[in-house]
């Protein structure tokens, strides 16, 4: 069979390397790769046959490739991939950010070249993360990461960047070293044969439960720091306020994904009964960040630091869907990831838009821009609208199945995430009524609407908030072509 | 006949028709090369779906029953384990039944009337296509609404008008009362909204598992499937978990329909245009909480405790609202907090099972409340003022917007045979009957006999001070002036149904629609002036308020409480609203803010400070480290030589020991 | 042949390689330290040279000629010391150890 | 005592005595000195130990050729700039770690395991097996080594270049 997932690695990998070696014609190589990476994934989707099953208690993934790699002795390391429909909805959630990320930093004059190749090395190890099932290929991706984003932050960024890449950078390195060592202990406690999941998974059961609720708390604090869950989360505000806009937008739309991602697949699905020991901790976080993202963005000025913390609010409801424990909930929390991936980058496009456009993020200092960037203030509206959770745009129904999830194991606890629905409401339309309405306040002469690549790239996540928004079955029936069907351990 | 009932099956052209309209107008709106030629097409499809519309309700008076038709799968939850084995769809579709076919009717034609006024009331405006698009999305969305056949079908769109509503509040949006207006609207709104959706989650759970047919469990939301809708009050019981959805329900009822405690947003919401105000937030969108309220009555049913609770909130908010509605200065927001007052009448109905008489007085008071809106939009598009004080004498120049208000005032104030007493009267005569069995209903019945007392002298001190009197007070004002034929033929036909629409109920057809869904409650309605006493009643105190409005406003009158008067702590609670405002603003503003920024210093300085301190911490001791780096090659060696010390030290003696002692191999 | 004290070369080895370090970290002269390596090496070797001699496998003669290299390396050393202490005299006009942090800069 | 162990006892203390000496002096060219001296010892110490080719070796590269590179270095050095050679400023740390690592070498030696054969007479065709076939490769290196020693030797004190 055609290694098609090799096949996409490969041409993200190729089209890297071409963006940093063309200079200043980068840009039209990184669109063709992704138009090709688009192309790629929109070919996996069509011919996806559903989630492959079980042979033999092992799960079993579509377009799946292994090759021997590193074979000494005891230590089994192969390159294997394959997908189910979690991985092929964040491969299109990526294929969808990329493009649009490409497009909108069209007119990156700052080492165009180096910028774009690190955009794209970026989606490589995200791609990487969502494909690799051996844990050494899977680590070996997930801290691939870090260093494009480091650059980026670094050298991009705003004036205080240096401190928050590395902020950036320590949070999430100390975190992915603790996971590695629950990965290895993984590993090497349950005897797997192999690194490969596969193995991992079949031979975790045979470790006792106080075991596998250890080896799951250091994956969850992971895992948990890309989320990333309060009281870990200092780092995202600091990084997002100083990245470039292409920057956060691949920060809230990939990176936090990937904490959830791995959650799931590495955490949840081969420990369920640590899972289920620890569960109780998993729902106090959960509701603490939804709580706490969503309560200080009501506090913020900076319209980035703010939409930051919204993330923070929205990916713990992502991490109450997959705490719930239910096969509802990982669906909730997978869609969740999907739109939270949408919207959060076209409110970070738009806050981006809105810096270089009247010089400042300040909500306060800046008013009634309606009229003179109407494109500017429709883009935010309608992130606005999706963020909250009006029904029509994506999130919606993922928040909605999220909580109605939520109803089924908690029961009346759901009132705090639905009560906090009305603070995310407040400070989306707080904004809104401060920055989009009222009279011209602190716009410089020279603001204009926005330039036409940063339209087409906004044009594209909101095209997508609302086509998926308004048609949800089309993720739906992916991710349910997945192992939630069969969540273990209920 | 059979070519009405046909119409069933197309009854979603009308909201579909009208997101053709939204994206016609929204997407080449402005590139038009006149304003208007948007508006007319606007106007042109809405004429359309009115047809469909009321043809629809004909059908229906015709043949009375339920046409279902569900079929498009919008959320598929394949296979989930856990109560739903067989997975969960969620399949939209469109439901057509009494109660749909007159609340369509309501919309389609209030709808239609509006958007052919708005081409008279806003043809000076540079955000017509705007205001036609939204308005468009806005019809789109509420017959969409009328038309759902399950519950989170209809809170898509719920939400989906609530945010037109949004946008249409704060169209005029540099004022910055309108952008605090229309965020305001939202907010409160979306308190009910989220009650909502949790009663929603309860009823999906509780009849997944325990609901009396198969259809229930597979199909979820659908709260009528196949030909047997109906659910004996019976079978609900008196669960608690029911209960509180109920609850939950009549939350979300009260945030749309703005009943106390959540009524605060509507009159704020008289920012918008006149026109707005006329359509959504008197005829139609909040009217929605109302229908609500008696599809679920009808379709699911409400425990003992529920009806009570939405008695009281009704009753309670019908005498609430009036009393405000007494002493204000503003045009508008009289007829708002009439429309809060009115809606409370209709609540009260539904919660006490009566839920068509309660549909009935929506639709009288859509047409006449439609009027009152429209008329004096006429006053306030040709004085540019919305004070009362500063008017008078307008029944001159303004003879048709005069005639059209007095028509609605009348109609309101419950004065035979104006449509609204006969609606008016059947939910104080239908609500009577039941007092005997029910009676905690009394002091809430009560109010709301006052009610109509207080309904009818502030609708003509509104008059009188408007039209009444010789001229207008405030000489710096233009001369009035009527609409063009735009903003007239409305009127005239709102000003007939405001007349007639009440005799309606003595059409067989339009009865056999009202008789609908009686079964929910068991308890037959009342139809017409049965209780003569009762109606005499309430007429006498229609008129007595109308006659108090005359002594002490007619003919130009000014009426001023004296500042000695035990009466003016009073009315400064009620021009102050009961203060309910400043506190709503203080929690906001005050309360929940000041937590955030709380919550905002402690993420910077205790949370972050942590980090921070870990960061010196290690800053620190790596300085000290970093000194011993002095660059002299002895001093490394003397390090190398200590390490070696130290591996021999673990090797020889420290190996040994653990081994010796912990028993390893 | 006669006999020989076993643990005698041992301890004359340790006592050798405990002067060399001493030498090495307290003398200033860089020249100095450079002979208390010689001193540490030799040390070393010596032990080679004695375990050639003395262990029960010696037959092959792996010590001494182990002590071949390592008296090759230590020549080639002591070669490359000077030529730094060369260096160092020329660039900073002293041959101080405690001058010579150039690691530092 | 037989003559062997006399002989060792003897070589034994010059060697510490002229490894201490050397370092003790205040004189370098006194240092030479005790430091040949201390080589050629050491070299009669390999003749006890029926080594005769290290002996020879280390006579040759030792007590000749690094001698004569470490007076040539002190000769282009040339500066009597220790008045007082003191210690580098660690105190008695050097000291003390000087003593506990012979502290710790000394109790090593009792636990090697006793009875040990000496080898008699000297075998140089065993030597040269070892030395060019088993270490071989090391030699190779060495030369290796060597042949970059001395260019970086010359690097180091080319002239001119700053």
């Amino acid at each position: 069979m055609f290694p098609i997932l090799s096949a996409v690695l490969a041409t993200l990998l190729v089209g890297t390397v071409l963006t940093f070696l063309s200079g200043k014609s980068a840009r039209w190589v990184a669109l063709a790769t992704s138009f090709v990476f688009l192309a790629e994934v929109a070919y996996l989707l069509l011919q996806f046959p559903g989630w492959a099953g079980f042979a033999g208690g092992v799960p079993q993934f579509a377009d799946g490739e292994s090759y021997a790699w590193i074979h000494l002795g005891w230590l089994q390391v192969n390159y294997t991939l394959g997908i189910d429909g979690i991985s092929l909805v964040l491969l299109v959630l990526t294929a969808i950010l990329q493009l649009a990320t490409v497009v909108y930093s069209w007119g990156e004059t700052k080492k165009p070249a180096a910028w774009f190749g690190l955009l794209l090395l970026t989606c490589l190890g995200c791609v990487g993360v969502f494909v690799a099932l051996d844990v050494l290929l899977f680590f070996l991706f997930w801290e691939a990461v870090l260093v494009p984003m480091f650059f980026i932050i670094g050298y991009w960024g705003g004036p205080r960047r240096r401190y928050a890449a590395i902020k950036f950078f320590v949070y999430t390195h100390v975190a992915s070293i603790v996971m590695l060592v629950g990965l290895l202990a993984l590993v090497f406690y349950s005897h797997a044969t192999s690194f490969d999941y596969a193995s991992v998974y079949a031979a975790a059961p045979s470790l006792s439960v106080v075991t596998q609720a250890f080896l799951f708390l250091s994956l969850f604090f992971g895992f948990g720091v890309k989320f990333p869950i309060v009281p870990f989360h200092t780092w995202l505000p600091d990084a997002h306020v100083e990245a470039p806009t292409g920057g956060s937008v691949l920060l809230a739309g990939l990176l936090l994904k990937l904490g959830g991602y791995g959650l799931i697949r590495w955490a949840v699905f081969v420990l369920p009964n640590g899972f289920h020991e620890v569960q109780p901790v998993l729902f106090v976080v959960a509701f603490a960040s939804i709580a706490w993202g969503s309560v200080v963005s009501l506090a913020q000025r900076d319209l980035k630091r703010m939409v930051a913390f919204s993330s923070i609010n929205h990916m713990g409801i992502v991490l109450l869907a997959i705490a719930v424990g239910s096969s509802l909930g990982l669906l909730a929390a997978v869609l969740l990831m999907f739109a939270h991936g949408i919207v959060s980058a076209l409110l970070f496009m738009s806050s981006g838009s809105v810096h270089h456009t009247f010089g400042t993020r300040d909500i306060a200092s800046v008013g009634g821009i309606t009229p003179r960037t109407p494109v500017l203030a429709t883009m935010i509206m309608i992130g606005s609208l999706a963020s909250l959770g009006l029904p029509w745009l994506i999130s919606f129904p993922a928040e909605f199945t999220a909580l109605l999830a939520t109803w089924d194991r908690l029961a009346y606890w759901v009132l705090l995430p639905l009560g906090i629905l009305v603070v995310t409401a407040a400070f989306y339309i707080w904004m809104m009524q401060r920055m989009l309405f009222g009279p011209e306040k602190g716009i410089p002469e020279s603001a204009h609407d926005l330039p036409a690549y940063e339209t087409v790239g906004m044009g594209i996540l909101a095209a997508a908030a609302i086509v998926f928004g308004v048609l949800p079955f089309l993720l739906v029936n992916l991710i349910t072509a997945s192992p939630i069907r069969v969540f273990p351990g209920v | 006949m059979d070519a009405f009932l046909l119409l069933d099956q197309w009854a979603f052209l009308i909201p579909l028709l009208m997101v053709v309209s939204f994206a016609l107008v929204g997407l080449f709106g402005t590139r038009l090369r006149a304003l208007e030629w948007g508006g007319w097409a606007a106007v042109g499809i809405g004429g359309i779906a009115m047809v469909l519309g009321v043809g629809i309700a004909i059908g229906e008076m015709l043949h009375p029953g339920t046409y279902v038709n569900a079929q498009y799968t919008w959320l598929h939850l394949a296979g989930t384990p856990g109560p739903f084995p067989e997975g969960i769809s969620l399949v939209a579709g469109t439901l057509v039944d009494p109660l749909s076919a007159l609340m369509l009717l309501v919309v389609t034609v209030v709808g239609f009337l509006v958007l052919l006024y708005s081409i008279g009331y806003m043809h000076h405006d540079r955000g017509l296509p705007r205001y036609y698009a939204e308005l468009s999305l806005f019809l789109a969305a509420m017959t969409g609404l009328v038309l759902s056949n399950n519950l989170l079908e209809f809170f898509l769109f719920w939400e989906l008008v609530g945010v037109c509503s949004y946008f249409l509040i704060g169209f005029y949006y540099e004022k910055p009362s309108a952008a605090s207006a229309a965020k305001e609207a939202f907010l409160v709104t979306r308190i009910g909204d989220v009650l909502f959706l949790l009663g929603i989650f309860i009823y999906f759970f509780h009849f997944a598992t325990t609901g009396p047919s198969g259809g229930w469990a597979a199909n979820g939301f659908v709260f009528a499937h196949g030909t047997s809708p109906f659910l004996p009050t019976g079978s609900v019981g008196s669960s608690t978990l029911l209960t509180i959805a109920g609850l939950m329900i009549l939350g979300g009822a009260a945030g749309k329909s703005a009943q106390f405690p959540l009524h605060v947003w509507l009159p704020d919401a008289m920012e918008g245009p006149t026109t707005v105000s006329a359509l959504i937030h008197a005829a139609t969108m909040v009217a929605a909480g109302v229908y609500l309220l008696a599809v679920t009555s009808v379709f699911i049913g409400f425990t003992a405790t529920d009806q009570l609770a939405i008695v009281a909130v009704g009753g309670f908010t019908t005498f609430f609202a009036a009393t405000m509605a007494v002493v204000h200065p503003d045009i508008k927001r009289v007829i708002a907090y009439s429309t809060i007052s009115q809606l409370g009448y209709m609540v009260m109905a539904v919660g006490a099972g009566f839920a068509m008489v309660g549909l009935f007085h929506l639709f009288t008071h859509a047409f006449f409340k439609a009027l009152l809106f429209l008329a004096a939009g006429s006053v306030i598009h040709a004085l540019g003022t919305q004070d009362l004080f500063k008017m008078g004498g307008l029944r001159k120049p303004m003879r048709v917007t005069g005639t059209a208000f007095a028509i609605g005032g009348l109609a309101l104030a419950g004065i035979p045979p104006f449509a609204g007493f006969w609606s008016k009267d059947d939910i104080l005569g239908s609500m009577y009957g039941e007092l005997g069995s029910h009676p905690l209903y009394w002091p809430f019945w009560i109010l709301a006999l006052l009610a109509v007392f207080l309904t009818a002298y502030y609708i003509f001190r509104a008059w009188f001070l408007a039209f009444g009197g010789n001229g207008p007070r405030d000489p710096t004002l233009p001369p009035a002036h009527e609409g063009s034929w735009v903003m007239q033929v409305p009127l005239v036909i709102l000003s007939g149904m405001a007349v007639f629409g009440g005799l309606l109920i003595f059409v067989p057809g339009f009865q056999g629609l009202l008789l609908y869904g009686a079964g929910a409650s068991g308890i037959p309605p009342v139809y017409g002036p049965t209780d003569l006493a009762l109606s005499g009643i309430s007429v006498t105190l229609g008129a007595a308020g109308i006659g108090v409005a005359y002594w002490l406003w007619g003919n130009g009158r000014i009426f001023v409480l004296p500042e000695s008067s035990p009466l003016q702590p009073v009315r400064r609670l009620l021009l102050n609203r009961y203060y309910l405002k400043a506190a709503y603003d203080w929690v906001g503003a005050r309360a929940v803010y000041g937590i955030a920024r709380g919550a905002d210093f402690v993420d910077r300085y205790v949370i972050d400070g942590t980090v921070h301190g870990f960061e010196r911490a290690f800053g620190a001791a790596s300085d000290r480290l970093r000194r011993g780096q002095t660059g002299v090659v002895s001093d490394y060696a003397a390090y190398v030589i200590a390490g070696l010390l130290g591996v021999f030290v673990l090797l020889l003696l420290v190996a040994p020991y653990l081994l010796a002692h912990l028993g390893g191999t | 042949m006669t006999t020989l004290p076993e643990s005698g070369f041992l301890l004359l080895s340790g006592l050798l390689l405990g002067v060399g370090v001493f030498g090495l970290l307290t003398r200033r002269n860089f020249i100095l330290v450079l002979i208390a390596l010689e001193i540490a090496m030799n040390a070393t070797i010596l032990n080679f040279v004695y375990f050639a001699a003395f262990a029960p496998h010696a037959a092959g003669l792996s010590g001494q000629a182990i002590a071949v290299v390592l008296i090759g390396f230590a020549a080639t050393e002591v070669a490359v010391g000077l030529a730094i202490v060369l260096g160092l005299n020329r660039l900073k006009g002293t041959i101080d150890v405690a001058q010579g942090n150039l690691l530092k800069e | 005592m037989n003559l062997g162990e006399l002989a060792f006892l003897a070589l034994a203390a010059v060697a510490v005595a002229t490894a201490l000496a050397a370092l003790l002096v205040r004189e370098l060219v006194h240092t030479i000195l005790w430091i040949s001296v201390f080589f050629v010892d050491l070299s009669a110490i390999y003749f006890l130990l029926a080594a005769p080719f290290l002996g020879v070796l280390q006579l040759g590269v030792y007590a000749g050729a690094v001698t004569v590179l470490l007076l040539f270095g002190i000769m282009v050095t040339r500066k009597r700039i220790f008045s007082r050679e003191a210690a580098a400023g660690l105190g008695p740390v050097p000291l003390a770690l000087a003593a506990v690592l012979v502290i710790f070498l000394v109790s090593a030696v009792g636990q090697l395991p006793a009875g040990t054969t000496p080898v008699t007479g000297y075998d140089p065709s065993a030597l040269s097996a070892a030395l060019f076939d088993t270490y071989g490769p090391y030699l190779l290196l060495l030369g290796l080594v060597m042949l970059g020693g001395v260019a970086g030797a010359i690097y180091l004190v080319r002239e001119g270049r700053e």
